[in-house]
């Protein structure tokens, strides 16, 4: 059959596989394989421990991957694999395709499966005799799995009024917090940080 | 108004190149033609740059950096200041070995080059682009002080490419065809699942913006584009979409780009970025300079299609003066609004109300956060205040 | 009709960024954000700039170069590649020195320091500016070989700026004022008389191209800009506006920019660019590889309005198809067209014929030569010729 | 009384007598001043020749100042301020903004009147011992004064035929002289000259 525009040509199975490596809850896309928690242990202390914390705690402003579970309704909530994520077939597909950071793609398909196990475990979904499986992977329920809801939206439109919309004595007025964006370029003598990471590295340095 | 500016003032102490006097640069001659065959803006314009706040991020290559907009005239955006967003840098990528698939629940699976794409009919429109997480610093208070951080995730160009439909239908998508995968060439292999709907309706495989190819930090050589959505879904450095029946629910739509409400539910695929607004003139990078005449000027948007009206409030919300649209009203486009006033050192609370073609009338703070709490990061399109002091300066604070 | 074709031609050689495999690119992390604080256009594309024809002038302080027109999409022509013409080379203006003065038969002489001229309210609009000589070397043969010289001396941009005719309005124009006269601060001290009815109507003296502040080239800080018109009225680094009784008569509109006819007699204050147009796919710069589909893109564009109407010839201007305008149809503004076609060997003439709202139909070349000539030098819009050959190679050839 | 807008500041007679530089047709403009054909020869020969030509007959590519007196109609006419120009006070205002070009504005109101002269001598348009003022140059009447006239087009449109438009046997095509435009960067192995000055000076030169 032709196309309409008989632009391009068809792709081979061979090349679109090489690419296809999207997963997805119910474990399409999952390529056969396994790795257990305790395999998924020295691999992530060797690959990323570095960045996320031995305990998933996240170093400095990298990010954490565990703990905050019922933290979702607090000021400060803290959202992790653990307490946020809805399916664990998104984090097997996320470090699939990229982590570790600096070298996406760079970790077998099975080692895939023990770290995702081992964040798993971090968390304190699965136990540390676990071992995770192209089988048993869209089967793990995850806590936070009913905490989405489809877009309702517009949930809080206006209405078109022109004259004493509000009263003044009501309004509450919140000023800025000086001196944390990088303004220096148009305030003369501001005392702002610099305008790009390298720029703020030199900055904290020289303090 | 202007009887005590000497000229020597006015220039900033030398004369020798005002009147009556003959400039310098008058008196000889400058640089020939292709002297820069790609030419570049004014050494006196170096200050007008993308910025990043560098707190944001743990380092610059999964962060994020903001359009000058308080410098930026009309509604183009020109490439080299578009706002960047990168989750794993800018990938060089050789066009002539980049290559997209296209396959998953259709009838012939395709590949195409660079050249392939770029032989279909294209379309070329004008359409915003915005990170949903602009202004999302501010959902717990004001934080920001000037224009460039609270509303610089913002740009408008032309962009122009295929109609992702059109390569759907060469395609055939099968029946159950109900959404779609898009995904990036980058290091972090960005992933959005997309509703087939939006895919037949308005999408764009986009090669090139403001009349050029991509610039690399947009996406070089190729990239989705769904115009009014939120940027993160129109993915760059493009090169696969696959047909499926549901969504993929992958990082960028379950632990990012949801929008966690008060009573720790999040709203997920929350895809439109809603009508918006914010005044450019004043604001804290151009504060009143002189009394009289000003042109209260700013910027409105939508992502459900054209901006109908929009209004300005100079007290803080309490009452509302309807300012004119100018220029070009484009769907889903950066749409200029203006006001003609006069200040003579009074305090202003400045505000601008967009209203956009479906009727939606941009909300307060104070019912944006009553609705969501202040957890969403995403989707704060709130009514802004400026608040204008008696020496003309202009500061960013928030009213409820 | 690929079924020839192998992976490792379709990349020149090398196959390991190809699929199955992953690209080197997807592997690694790129820069970071603000890495270019002001970005520029990938490595990839470093053809893509403005040329000039060396023979054409003594050196390049005063001489042309052109706009590559082959690999612009949609209409607007982005800022680092608008063609570039000078006559004393591009001077280096500090934006707080320049001033502009307008005076002559006026009320109110005055003086504007470039904050003052952008406080007065904006307009913004995407006009066409083209070079009155663009296609000017071919009055008595082809002789470029590009798109790039036979038509490149044309750009388009979202121009920002003041309405004269506010300035004008401000200054008190006296009743006897019938002409301005517009002057550069450049080397060449530009100089061009114009009509007081123009100046009233849409010129603008304009800060601002695409965005951001005018390039040096196109005459930072200040520039006049009249819509429609020949490029060399909208003078640039715009020093002086001075209003008088009737035109003065200058180097630029009598040794120059005047068209000499065939008895001698020459036209004057010829200022309208009339309807024009040329064929940007296929062009020399862009023949035609694959058999198959082809779309047959073009550009219009009218000194007098909107364009309404362009055909197609594929036999030299024997027979025409309707062509299909697309994108934004804007007065005074490049306009895209689009015909859809099927190309397999066959030897094409190809023209493209604009008609523009006036109902003005673009002439050809013989009826161009019949009224003017050959040594009219400037305004040549008649219709253009690209034979295509059974290779797909394009060149520039010339039908009478 | 107060403008619209009330932006910018009144322009002092002064400042607008130093950028006022045009002159007019009619003599408007012109400064007080004088200078001789024979001052003139002097500062030509120093000032402008180099480039003009003696003669005014122009060096290399440098434009041609005389001569080409009835050559309006030929096929490659000469247009200079004697053929061409119609007025004697387009070149006074033009050599004095912009010539001589490496150093526009350098000449003195009287030095200009003397090139002017100087220039019109060559063009046999005034005698040897002419002297240019202020008062006379309005009355010097140029060759081709009359040979003007007001844009009165459209003076050529087609009509929007669509079909047998033109006689296929008539078409006459002619092709494009080849190698003398920039297009090394798309043609692979054209000759084509360099796309800038400098590069084509270069490219000279290794001849
Ligand atoms: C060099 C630092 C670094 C290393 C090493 C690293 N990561 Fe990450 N990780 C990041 C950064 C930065 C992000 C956020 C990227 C973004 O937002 O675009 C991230 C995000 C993640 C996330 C998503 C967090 C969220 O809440 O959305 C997961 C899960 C993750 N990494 C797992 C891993 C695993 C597993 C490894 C080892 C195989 C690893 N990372 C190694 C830096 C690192
Ligand atoms: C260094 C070279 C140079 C010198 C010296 C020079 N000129 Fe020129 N002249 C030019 C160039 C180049 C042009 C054309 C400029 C343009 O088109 O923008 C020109 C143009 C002219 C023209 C207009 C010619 C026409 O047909 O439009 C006149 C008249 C003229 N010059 C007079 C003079 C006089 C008088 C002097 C000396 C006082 C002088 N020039 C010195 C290079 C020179
Ligand atoms: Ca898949
Ligand atoms: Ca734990
Ligand atoms: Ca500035
Ligand atoms: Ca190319
Ligand atoms: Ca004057
Ligand atoms: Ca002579
Ligand atoms: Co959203
Ligand atoms: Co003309």
């Amino acid at each position: 059959e032709q196309t309409r525009y008989d632009i391009g040509r068809t792709a081979s199975s061979e090349e679109i596989a090489g690419w296809d490596i999207d997963v997805r809850p119910d474990g399409k896309g999952l390529p056969p394989g396994q790795g257990s928690v305790m395999d998924g242990e020295r691999l992530y202390e060797a690959r990323c421990a570095s960045c996320h914390g031995s305990f998933g705690e996240g170093v400095g402003r990298w990010p954490v991957l565990s703990g905050g579970f019922d933290t979702l309704t607090y000021e400060r909530p803290t959202k992790t694999v653990g307490s946020y994520w809805p399916y664990a077939s998104t984090l097997w597909d996320y470090v699939h395709r990229a982590m570790p950071f600096t070298a996406p793609r760079s970790l077998s398909v099975d080692e895939t499966y023990a770290v995702s196990a081992y964040v798993l475990y971090l968390n304190d979904i699965v136990d540390d005799d676990f071992v995770l499986t192209q089988d048993n992977l869209a089967d793990i329920e995850m806590p936070n799995r009913d905490g989405f809801f489809e877009d309702n939206r517009p949930d809080s439109p206006n209405t078109r009024c022109m004259q004493g919309c509000a009263d003044p004595d009501e309004l509450q007025m919140v000023g800025t917090i000086g001196g944390i964006t990088p303004v220096g370029h148009f305030k003369q003598g501001a005392d702002a940080p610099a305008a790009s990471h390298e720029g703020q590295k030199a900055l904290e340095e020289a303090k | 108004a202007f009887a005590g500016r000497s000229l020597a003032e006015e220039s900033g102490g030398s004369t020798s190149n005002l009147p009556p006097h003959e400039p310098s640069w008058s008196r000889q001659l400058g640089h020939g033609v292709v002297e820069h065959p790609y030419g570049s803006p004014s050494a006196f314009e170096k200050d007008v740059v993308r910025r990043t706040v560098p707190w944001l991020t743990a380092e610059s290559i999964s962060s994020i950096s903001m359009t000058p907009l308080a410098e930026l005239k009309g509604i183009i955006t020109p490439n080299g200041l578009v706002f960047e967003r990168y989750h794993a840098g800018v990938p060089i990528i050789d066009p002539d070995q980049h290559r997209l698939i296209l396959h998953g629940l259709v009838e012939r699976p395709l590949i195409f080059t660079m050249d392939d794409l770029m032989r279909y009919p294209s379309v070329s429109e004008i359409r915003f682009l915005e990170c949903p997480a602009n202004g999302g610093m501010e959902w717990k208070g004001a934080q920001m002080e000037a224009l460039q951080f609270t509303h610089g995730m913002l740009s408008c160009c032309e962009w122009t490419g295929v109609p992702l439909r059109v390569l759907l239908e060469d395609a055939g998508v099968k029946p159950e065809g109900k959404w779609i995968l898009a995904e990036g060439a980058d290091g972090a292999h960005m992933s959005r699942s997309i509703p087939i709907e939006k895919a037949l309706d308005d999408t764009l495989v986009v090669y090139a913006q403001n009349g050029e190819r991509l610039r690399p930090e947009q996406g070089y050589p190729l990239r989705l584009f769904n115009p009014g959505w939120e940027g993160n879904t129109s993915i760059k450095w493009l090169r696969r979409i696959e047909v499926g029946d549901q969504p993929w629910y992958h990082r960028e739509e379950t632990s990012k780009y949801t929008d966690l409400l008060a009573n720790g539910k999040a709203r997920k695929f929350s895809f439109v970025q809603e009508a918006n607004s914010v005044i450019t003139n004043p604001c804290p990078e151009n504060p009143i300079r002189h009394s009289g005449f000003i042109e209260i000027e700013g910027l409105a948007w939508s992502g459900r299609g054209r901006i109908k009206q929009v209004d300005v409030s100079f007290d803080g919300g309490v009452n509302w003066v309807p300012a004119k649209l100018k220029g070009m009203v484009l769907p889903k486009a950066l749409t200029r609004f203006s006001l003609e006033a006069k200040w003579h050192g009074q305090p202003w609370l400045l505000q601008a109300r967009a209203i956009d073609e479906t009727g939606y009338v941009q909300p307060t703070l104070k019912q944006l956060r009553e609705a969501r709490g202040t957890n969403s990061i995403y989707h704060k399109n709130s009514i802004h205040t400026w608040k204008v002091a008696a020496n003309g300066e202009v500061t960013n604070v928030q009213i409820t």
